[in-house]
């Protein structure tokens, strides 16, 4: 199955790109899709740090995608001021 | 979603007077506005200016998760939150949240409670620019998008 | 003083974007306000409008302490109080504080303690006018002119 | 010697009138002006519950008046909201 990978902020300015389109066994979870981008993405942060957000929502590492999810990969947010 | 909106996020300069306006209200003993402005300063590092970036519409959906919690947790008149996007200079305002209620304990929570929790779990984003450099803005530490939000009487 | 004194009461109607003004400085990154307005009810009662009084100058003066405690406990960048006397319809404001801090924190807490303290020290008197009635308000518990003020660090 | 008495608000209706002058012993103190004071305009509450400010500031019960005070009475305050 096949995600979109979205890259916002800091990340984005790390992996170079705002988006990718990721390839992946079906019933992988979100560990595992962050596992696999932070190998092709280096200087990501510990993957294990990094926080997901699936169509819009956030998510606990062990969930599971389905094909054509969009995952957000959110660094710690600073809104407000 | 325009500025007569409760929950607005924009690239247009935020009007404060026109934000707490939208919390008034004939049963309100008290408005408690909160507005986060661009300082000149952080830590000995002098700042140019600032971009604010939003992951929408999540960003969108999450500040009004927000102000249901607030409503959900006090008996409030009213609130708006408006947040603002794109580049700010030094002064101007990035954030404004206006809470009205009966009694002012409430009004004062709630506000707080808000900027503590946008910080929590709104995918904004900030970049600070700096002579000679820029970074973006964040903290693990008050980063908290999975867990549950603090329980209010604590304040 | 007159209504661009950071401390000041008058029987105007108070300019709530006014006294916000007073506070903007370039190193505030948070400008907390309060405003309290005239609400249609206490308890079940029906309040048809209010009446302020004040015993001046000392009220003047006790304002200015406020204002003084709130600069001496926090690192703030700005602070206004204006208070409005007299008669006040549903829905005006008696009372706008602002207070403009580095950090936020800084800006809630002296915000929050400025309305608890004035209520334990400035001579000012609310009466409540309902159907078939009218009440001096005020409360013996909060009233504390001669204690010591609370420790900011509780909040 | 003479002191001026400022009644305030709700105990400015309960005393009928804004001010009174009172005569006192020399070395009397606000609990005693307040005492008397009490006795004289019935309706005011318990005198240990009144607090009072002499010149614009307040002062302990125990504060020794002199002649020529401004000795104002003043109720719980209700400014804010």
């Amino acid at each position: 199955m096949l995600v979109t990978v979205v890259f916002l902020a800091s990340y984005r300015e790390i992996a170079g790109t705002a988006t990718a389109r990721i390839a992946l066994a079906a019933g992988s979870t979100i560990s595992e899709l962050v596992a696999q981008v932070c190998a092709q993405f280096p200087g990501l942060p510990d993957s294990e740090r990094i926080v997901a957000a699936v169509n819009n929502e956030y998510r606990e590492p062990d969930y599971i995608l389905d094909d054509g999810d969009e995952v957000a990969l959110i660094p710690p947010v600073s809104g407000g001021s | 979603m325009n500025s007569t909106s409760p929950i607005h996020i924009t690239h247009e300069p935020l009007d404060v007077g026109r934000v707490g306006e939208l919390v008034q209200h004939p049963g309100a003993g008290a408005i408690a506005t909160f507005v986060g402005t661009t300082r000149d300063h952080t830590g000995d590092r002098r700042v140019l200016r600032l971009e604010y970036e939003a992951y929408r519409p999540m960003a969108d959906e999450q500040l009004q998760r927000v102000a249901d919690e607030m409503l959900d947790q006090w008996d409030l008149t009213g609130v708006a939150i408006h947040h603002r996007l794109g580049r700010l200079e030094i002064g101007e305002a990035s954030l404004v949240v206006a809470v009205s209620s009966a009694h002012r304990q409430a009004a004062f929570e709630a506000c707080h409670f808000s900027i503590d929790r946008i910080k929590q779990i709104v995918p904004i984003w900030k970049k600070e620019f700096f002579v000679g450099g820029e970074v973006w803005v964040g903290s693990q530490e008050d980063f908290n998008p999975l867990g549950a939000h603090e329980v209010a009487a604590e304040r």
